[in-house]
């Protein structure tokens, strides 16, 4: 079984880092942010996968910690863009 | 096993933010190039500990740990400076405009 | 009762690897920023999803499956606001160009 | 392995010089507007602190102490020998000096909290208990945090005043320091992966001439080279350093770059003896030469006075590699090492107080005639004597020329050169010397010369700066009278063998 | 295993070209939200490398404010550096170097010694005196503790760093601009929802840090990035840095570990030490006021400088 995890993890990790082409492509920087954050959910899923693969249940805290964090990449970069940079995102 | 092949990814990972740091001329640039050169010192640390046997060397451990939160507090005193001096000239290079 | 569960471990993880690829897909080959976006946000919660209802069952107490699905709802919901988010801006960055979203 | 309590008898002195002002940095912070009156009474208390280290370590021999009781290599462990203990009193007395200069400029009004009289103190005790830190750490790692906290304290100095030249050269300092850093840190990795500690004592009794020890030590020089601005790293320097108020270019010029220094040579002689090549010695020692050359020459050509002593101290910190090769680096003892070693030291102290002296100086004459164009400050020491004297005589330090410190340092350097066949390093000296000539007269001459009409400042110098910067320059010229006690005590903690070659 | 290799080349390869495409990028964009991803993916290799507690560290620090701090400023300054870099066969000849330099370096990784020398067995030996389960925190806060307390001055001395930037007139002013969102929209809705779990995983990976993975600087770098969330949303403002009250909050830290560490000169007979019957409760003392300022000051070295008037 922790094979068949590992593998797993393996392909979804090499799938979402196919996906970071898209931060090379682009074109808007909205779709540079996407890629990463496919990357955010997929190294959620992998460290999930190790976690229960390797037995280190230590390892599904790091993915929390991750799960947490998620948007604030995102939200950075919103707020980067917004007005002035502290802006309204949403105005 | 593991720890040589993650030791010889942080090697390279040196040899990569080595070149970004010398080469490039955008100061954040240069930060993400020295922050990706400091990583890889912390990669190979890792590896070195990994070597101890399973569970790893904590020693290493504590002290990456402490590379990492220096390395982030000089990374915000660097992004503050580029942000002030691309305030006074525009530009975020402290290199002189004939390089 | 083990190869069952086995079994369901199996199927879920990889119907999720497979949302995840369709993730992937979806993010390189749509044609412009916002069905991307949209295609993004769906497949690869799902994807996530899976995999934590695969894993369910092997976590060693309640505790740990409540983290489990916690992790998948905090994911949820990051996904959701910054797919808002992350539309509007990209709804400005390509507002001033004709002819919609660029290639 | 239990804890087991710090072996020696005598009071940790050696903690409280570290605790003393690192504590000071942190208790600024929230005293605000009294910060400085924190630094002023912290000083001459550390400068006791620092003398009495020195008593400790010239009584009772090299000083270790285990930090929390845990020995080495689990725990770490600080240790003071004669060199640690001549830099820390130096650090202390050159601190002394500067903030009694700095006194006055960095005051708030009353009631008040401004910026730069705040943060001004708070960094200047952050820096100077990174230095100690640096002098008295004994293990590699903890030296890679204090030489970080060094950086971090001593780029927001350089850039204290935030016009755009300024911010552009902490810029170019913290990418340099930060490179560095990480250059040091990635050769102390190989050293654990390879020995199992980073404990320099232990590791002088590990560590074997072996490729990976070659590849650290030469990582881990390469990166505080950079810090010590060496050329053909010096980049950096001379724009920092000029850039920063007189009392920060003080501190940076004649204490930050020697902390990197004093690790090189930690280095080379304490953790990994035996380790080093001949050849590495001359390699060493060549950069040194070419720092004296090209350092000087840049000087002669520089137009404003700060500059001038900031590639100043890019040359003169070319003398201190020299000593590599001639105190035995990469080579069995010779009988000159120790003078050699002397030297080389001599000359690093000494030059802290004759550059403190000179930069503090170049601040008043820019005080005093709005700007720092050389050729333009004619008349100048007539209208003050005291400062022109004193860098007059912290000129004469730089030149090697008696009495000072720096004729004593540079004369031990050149006769080990000549004693040990080396003459070639004598040759860059003589060189080096008349360089220095060059550049200090140049300064001097338009300073001396007779105007018509009395030049008279155009804003008031305070006559206890003046002091100040005299006190510091005479500092460097008694180095030269009374040499003695420094040298004995600087062999504590040197092997034995090296003893018998002074003098 | 050797379905773990395969997961462990297929990393490694995806860190590399990630790496490889930050230093690469022509666009700053590009370059930034690479940077993010490195992160992202180091924190997996952290976990594959049996250090945990270094995952938790980097994937607080890499998602939460690394790409706070470096996304916020790519809008702020200018994208294209002006000065061409070096020409074409020096960046060659640069590259040859580095190349070199890589080379050497798995040259040396290649000839450590087998078996590798460790201080497994003294952090083993040593740990009953300290209380704790962890091995990290005990180095941490134990037999290395004058390591963590000068990284903790390195943290306040950065701070001071980024806070000297400020112009003279807005000392005491605070940090960074007035963050604005609409008070229903998604931003705040995030903003409300998110910081009270953020305070609850921050709470947690401190207080399970003494026998698991976890620990003051994890902790404390969650609570700065929820913080800096609450701020981005409009629902917080960074403090005036005139504050004492901040600047208790600050120091508050290292204040704690300085004065443990005086108190066990006398009861411990050595600076830093601990008397074994307390250890774990003096050790836990510290960490709690460590969370609370590395928390503190990351959020605002993040923040930058004052920007506003007092």
């Amino acid at each position: 079984m922790a094979e068949f995890l590992v593998v797993a993890a393996a392909f979804v990790l090499l799938t979402v880092g196919a996906g970071l082409v898209r931060i090379l492509h682009g074109p808007a920087e909205a779709d540079r942010m996407m890629a990463a954050q496919l990357l955010g959910s997929g190294g959620i899923a992998v460290l999930l996968l190790l976690a229960v693969a390797m037995e280190r249940p230590a390892a599904v805290d790091v993915a929390l910690v991750l799960a947490l964090l998620a948007a604030f990449a995102a939200v950075a970069f919103v707020k980067g863009r917004s007005p002035s940079g502290a802006g309204d995102p949403e105005a | 096993m593991t720890a040589t092949l993650y030791g010889l990814t942080g090697a390279a990972l040196v040899g990569i933010g080595l070149y970004g740091l010398i080469v490039r001329r955008h100061a954040l640039r240069r930060l993400l190039a020295f922050n990706l050169l400091g990583s890889g010192v912390f990669l190979l640390f890792g590896a070195v500990a990994e070597r101890a046997g399973p569970g790893g060397d904590p020693v290493p451990h504590a002290m990456i740990i402490t590379g990492i939160v220096v390395a982030l507090a000089a990374t915000a005193l660097g992004v503050a400076l580029v942000l002030h001096l691309a305030r006074e000239t525009g530009r975020a290079e402290p290199d002189p405009p004939e390089g | 009762m083990r190869l069952a569960l086995d079994l369901f471990t199996i199927l879920c993880v990889s119907a999720g690897g497979v949302f995840f690829l369709a993730a992937t897909i979806g993010m390189l080959r749509f044609p412009d920023t916002l069905t991307r976006l949209h295609a993004l946000t769906k497949a690869d919660n799902l994807g996530l999803g899976l995999v934590v209802l695969g894993l369910l069952p092997r976590m060693e107490g309640v505790a740990e499956a409540l983290k489990l699905v916690g992790i998948w709802l905090l994911a949820l919901l990051a996904a959701a606001t910054v797919a808002q988010l992350v539309a509007r801006a990209a709804l400005r960055e390509t507002a001033g160009q004709p002819g919609g979203p660029p290639r | 392995m239990p804890p087991v309590a710090a072996p020696e008898a005598g009071f940790p002195w050696i903690v409280l010089a570290i605790l003393l002002p690192l504590a000071g940095m942190v208790a600024a912070l929230p005293l605000g507007r009294h910060a400085r009156a924190l630094a002023l009474l912290l000083i001459p208390a550390g400068l006791v602190v620092a003398l009495l280290l020195a008593a400790q370590v010239w009584r009772e021999g090299e000083v270790t102490y285990a930090l929390g009781g845990w020995t080495p290599p689990l725990g770490i462990a600080l240790r003071a020998d004669g060199f640690s203990a001549v830099m820390v009193v130096t650090t202390a007395v050159v601190l002394l000096g500067v903030a009694l200069f700095a006194q006055s400029s960095f005051r708030a009004p009353p009631g008040e909290e401004t910026r730069a009289a705040l943060l001004f103190w708070a960094l200047l005790l952050g820096l100077w208990g990174a230095l100690n830190a640096a002098f008295l750490g004994n293990d590699l790692f903890n030296l890679y945090v204090a030489l970080e906290l060094l950086t971090l304290a001593a780029v927001p100095m350089a850039s204290l005043e935030a016009r755009a030249e300024t911010l552009a050269a902490a810029l170019r300092y913290l990418f340099f320091a930060l490179a560095g850093s990480v250059l040091y840190l990635l050769g102390a990795v190989l050293l654990y992966g390879a020995y199992g500690t980073l404990d320099i004592t232990l590791l002088a009794e590990r560590a074997g001439p072996e490729p990976v020890t070659w590849a650290a030590a030469a990582l881990m020089t390469a990166g505080l080279l950079a810090k010590t601005a060496l050329f053909p790293l010096h980049l950096w320097l001379p724009p920092a350093h000029a850039g920063a108020p007189a009392a920060a270019s003080a501190v940076l010029s004649a204490l930050v770059v020697k902390a990197s220094f004093f690790l090189v040579l930690r280095l080379w002689f304490d953790a990994l003896p035996g380790v080093m090549t001949a050849a590495a010695g001359q390699l060493l020692a060549a950069l040194g030469a070419g720092a004296i050359l090209f350092g000087s020459v840049l000087a002669l050509h520089q137009v404003r006075m700060k500059l001038l002593v900031a590639y100043s101290t890019v040359a003169q910190l070319g003398y201190l590699f020299l000593m590599v090769p001639l105190a035995g680096g990469g080579g069995a003892a010779q009988p000159w090492d120790a003078g050699a070693w002397s030297g080389g030291v001599l000359h690093a102290v000494s030059h802290a107080f004759a550059k403190a002296a000179m930069f503090l100086a170049a601040g008043l004459f820019l005080r005093a005639a709005g700007h720092d164009r050389i050729a333009e400050l004619r008349g100048m020491g007539a209208a003050l004597p005291m400062v022109t004297l004193a860098f007059g005589l912290a000129g004469l330090s730089l030149l090697g020329l008696p009495p000072s410190g720096g004729f004593i340092a540079k004369w031990l350097l050149l006769t080990t050169a000549m004693a040990s066949g080396q003459w070639w390093w004598a040759l860059v000296m003589f060189a080096g010397g008349l360089l220095a000539a060059g550049y200090v007269f140049r300064a001097l001459t338009p300073l001396l010369a007779r105007t018509e009409t009395p030049v008279l400042p155009g804003r008031p110098v305070p006559r206890h700066q003046q002091w100040a910067v005299l006190g510091l320059a005479l500092c460097s010229v008694a180095l030269g009278v009374a040499p003695l006690m420094p040298f004995a005590l600087l062999q504590v903690g040197r092997p034995e063998a090296a003893e018998e070659g002074i003098g | 295993m050797t379905a773990l290799w395969l997961l462990d080349l297929c990393l490694v390869a995806v860190i590399l070209a990630v790496a490889l495409s930050a230093v690469a990028a022509r666009d700053l964009f590009a370059a930034t939200v690479f940077f993010v991803a490195y992160g992202l993916l180091i924190a997996l290799a952290w976990v594959r490398l049996d250090a945990v507690d270094v995952a938790l560290a980097e994937a607080a620090i890499g998602a939460g404010l690394t790409g706070v701090l470096l996304l916020g400023v790519t809008a702020r300054v200018h994208m294209e550096a002006r000065t061409p870099g070096p020409g074409r066969g020096m960046r060659l000849a640069i590259g040859a170097g580095c190349a070199a330099v890589s080379v050497a370096l798995a040259a040396a990784v290649l000839s450590l010694p087998v078996p590798a020398p460790s201080l497994v067995p003294a952090v083993e030996a040593a740990i009953p005196a300290t209380g704790l389960g962890n091995p990290v925190t005990a180095v941490l806060l134990a037999f290395r503790g004058y390591d963590t307390l000068l990284e903790t001055l390195v943290l306040l001395l950065a701070l001071l760093g980024v806070w000297s930037l400020a112009p003279d007139r807005l000392w005491g002013g605070r940090p960074g601009l007035r963050h604005r969102a609409r008070p229903e929209g998604t931003l705040a809705w995030l903003g409300r929802l998110l910081p009270p779990i953020g305070l609850l995983v921050g709470v947690y990976v401190f207080w399970i840090g003494s026998d698991q993975p976890g620990g003051a600087f994890q902790a404390g770098t969650i609570l700065a990035a929820v913080w800096l969330l609450a701020i981005m949303a409009g629902l917080s403002d960074a403090p005036p840095v005139r504050s004492l009250a901040l600047r208790l909050v600050l120091v508050a830290g290292p204040v704690v570990f300085l004065g443990i560490g005086t108190a066990g000169l006398f009861v411990a007979g050595a600076f830093l030490g601990y008397p074994p019957a307390a250890a774990k409760t003096l050790i836990v003392t510290v960490e709690a006021a460590l969370t609370l300022s590395i928390a503190a000051t990351l959020a605002l070295l993040v923040a930058g400088a004052p920007e506003r008037a007092p």
